[in-house]
């Protein structure tokens, strides 16, 4: 393998120095699909990053020679390269770069061809179109569209397509002339490696609400725990007097015991069985 | 209300609901009892099971109408 | 509750919720009622307006019904 | 209500929730025990299953809560 | 809960919840009081308004076993 | 609630909630554990069903006030 | 839930949720820690609030224990 890669040109020989700079450099070296970002949004996302992570766009040769002369554990990511590949050098956890990375998904029109991630739909109502074409155009890409008060209205919310189909050419262009962005763009971790391990999306992709419950489920038990054992705890102490109270009263109340704090409530208990004989008798 | 109590009263008692007892309370209680009202109690209650009516009463919080404040 | 009963009855009808006549309907009603809960009855309830009471009681099952509809 | 915890109390402590015992935590917690809301206690909670008593407390907030659900 | 339950006895008595009282009525009621338990529950009321506590029993629902029916 | 959690994670680990393994969780948590309070929990835990204590629902007032809103 | 109670654990102890933290109290408790669990877990409480998260079951306790039932 050293033979061959000395033989490489001296700006791909720099190239791939480059990148293994980069990997000894950063505790995460990943792999994140580019398809479909345009250079502006690249940009962006470039620039939402800084300081966090950085990109790498470079040949996929390139980077596969520097894996090899690495070698290790490391080299297995190859498998996760695909045609729009970069790499993405960080030194958060792959966990975290996975959310950095989701919240730069930001939505955009979509292009003819392009495969709708979700229902697309269109609602009813006015549009700020003037008559003219346009209602032709909307009603080709088949959207019920009429001229109403001067203005052209969407006579009815339409799903125009289903998620998984392709949206054909006429619609791409009715639904940016509507400013509606289907298409999820980002960048996509195809692989991580880190601390000797490769994460995949799947891994990396946690549920939040999930997550939420279950530290709700988790308080839930200890505050549970803590009263029903009755050992008290700053957070808890009210809860318990407010048990032991609640017992106490109870008692008093289905005995009855007789007590000013009391009769209250067993006056009201004599007046609702009163009450409910009196209903179930039908007397008055 | 006053001759359903008397006849809850009884019931606890394990008294028998009848006419002569519910008038007997009515009385110690100081109510000139009505011969017609009783009779109407005594036969309604007929076929009635008081535990049961009560126990659905015994269930129904006091304290949920304070929930919404 | 054959001493609650027996005292919404007396009030009911107009009577002082005293010792005696709380006892004097519990023994119409065949029970042999025990003094010490007479008193603590009697004395639970001074200062108690047993209207109000009721009337909370009575407002209570309008919001149960509601909760699980 | 502390003649209620005192039974409450000797309950949980599995001793029987006689008079001498409920005057003996009364005494204990520095309360001048009155003998005849001792003896009204004690008769009030005869027969009573107080286990049972005090899970209906218990049983209270989870119908409540479930409801919404 | 025994613990809480001497508190509240010592509260509602207008006694001091303090360490020897607790276990004072704790002995008094035939438990074998354990130290720590106590010091536990005296340091965690401080600072607690257990007549608060208190009174959110009262408005707590007293059985709503029947609410899911 | 530090206690409560280690002691829940003892419990979820299939581990003994005695005061030496209680000990080591906090003070892996860098936390300078009281002697005392351990004693307390270990001993209120004593004879208690966790897993039963965990799923019985304690809290009944806030839930019910939150319910409808 | 193992994770999530040593998490909570760190978090009432005013400690830092760091995967060192956890690791440490997971250890502690006989568990062998997962590498990649903690590291998830400590990536999923960043941006969580957590004391947020807790109000919202303090607020309906009831209900999540009462699912299972």
């Amino acid at each position: 393998m050293s033979l061959y890669t000395h033989h490489l040109p001296e700006w791909k020989r720099e190239e791939v120095e480059d990148v293994k700079k980069h990997i000894g450099q950063f505790t995460l070296v990943g792999l994140v699909d580019m398809h479909g970002i345009p250079a502006t949004q690249l940009q962006q996302i470039r620039r939402n990053l800084r300081g966090i992570a950085t990109i790498k766009m470079t040949r996929n040769t390139l980077v596969l020679h520097a894996l090899a002369e690495i070698g290790g554990d490391l080299e297995a990511i190859k498998d996760y390269i695909s045609g729009n590949s970069a790499m993405i050098f960080t030194n958060e956890n792959p966990f975290k770069l996975y959310k950095l990375l989701a919240k730069t998904q930001t939505k955009m029109a979509a292009k003819a061809g392009q495969i709708a991630p979700e229902d697309i739909v269109v609602p009813k109502g006015p549009t700020s179109f003037k008559p003219g074409p346009i209602v032709g155009e909307l009603q080709q890409a088949g959207i019920p569209a009429a001229i109403e008060a001067g203005k052209v209205k969407i006579k009815e919310t339409k799903t125009v397509v289903k998620a998984g189909g392709v949206i054909n050419a006429k619609l791409a262009t009715v639904l940016a002339k509507l400013d509606i962005k289907p298409v999820d763009v980002g960048l996509m971790l195809q692989a991580a490696f880190y601390q000797g391990s490769i994460f995949e999306p799947s891994t990396l992709n946690i549920d939040e609400s999930v997550f939420m419950g279950q530290i709700a489920q988790a308080a839930t038990e200890a505050f549970n725990l803590s009263v029903n054992a009755a050992f008290p705890t700053a957070d808890t102490i009210g809860a318990i007097v407010t048990k032991a109270a609640r017992e106490a009263r109870s008692l008093g109340i289905e005995a009855p015991v007789y007590e000013q704090d009391l009769i209250d409530a067993i006056i009201g208990k004599a007046y609702r069985e009163m009450a409910a004989v009196k209903g179930a008798i039908g007397e008055n | 209300m006053e001759y359903i109590y008397a006849a809850l009263l009884l019931h606890k008692a394990g008294k028998d609901v009848s006419e002569e007892n519910v008038k007997a309370v009515l009385t110690a209680a100081g109510i000139a009892a009505d011969e017609s009202r009783i009779k109407a109690l005594v036969a309604s209650l007929e076929g009635v099971d008081i535990e049961d009516a009560i126990s659905k009463a015994a269930a129904a919080p006091v304290a949920v109408a304070a929930a919404p404040a």
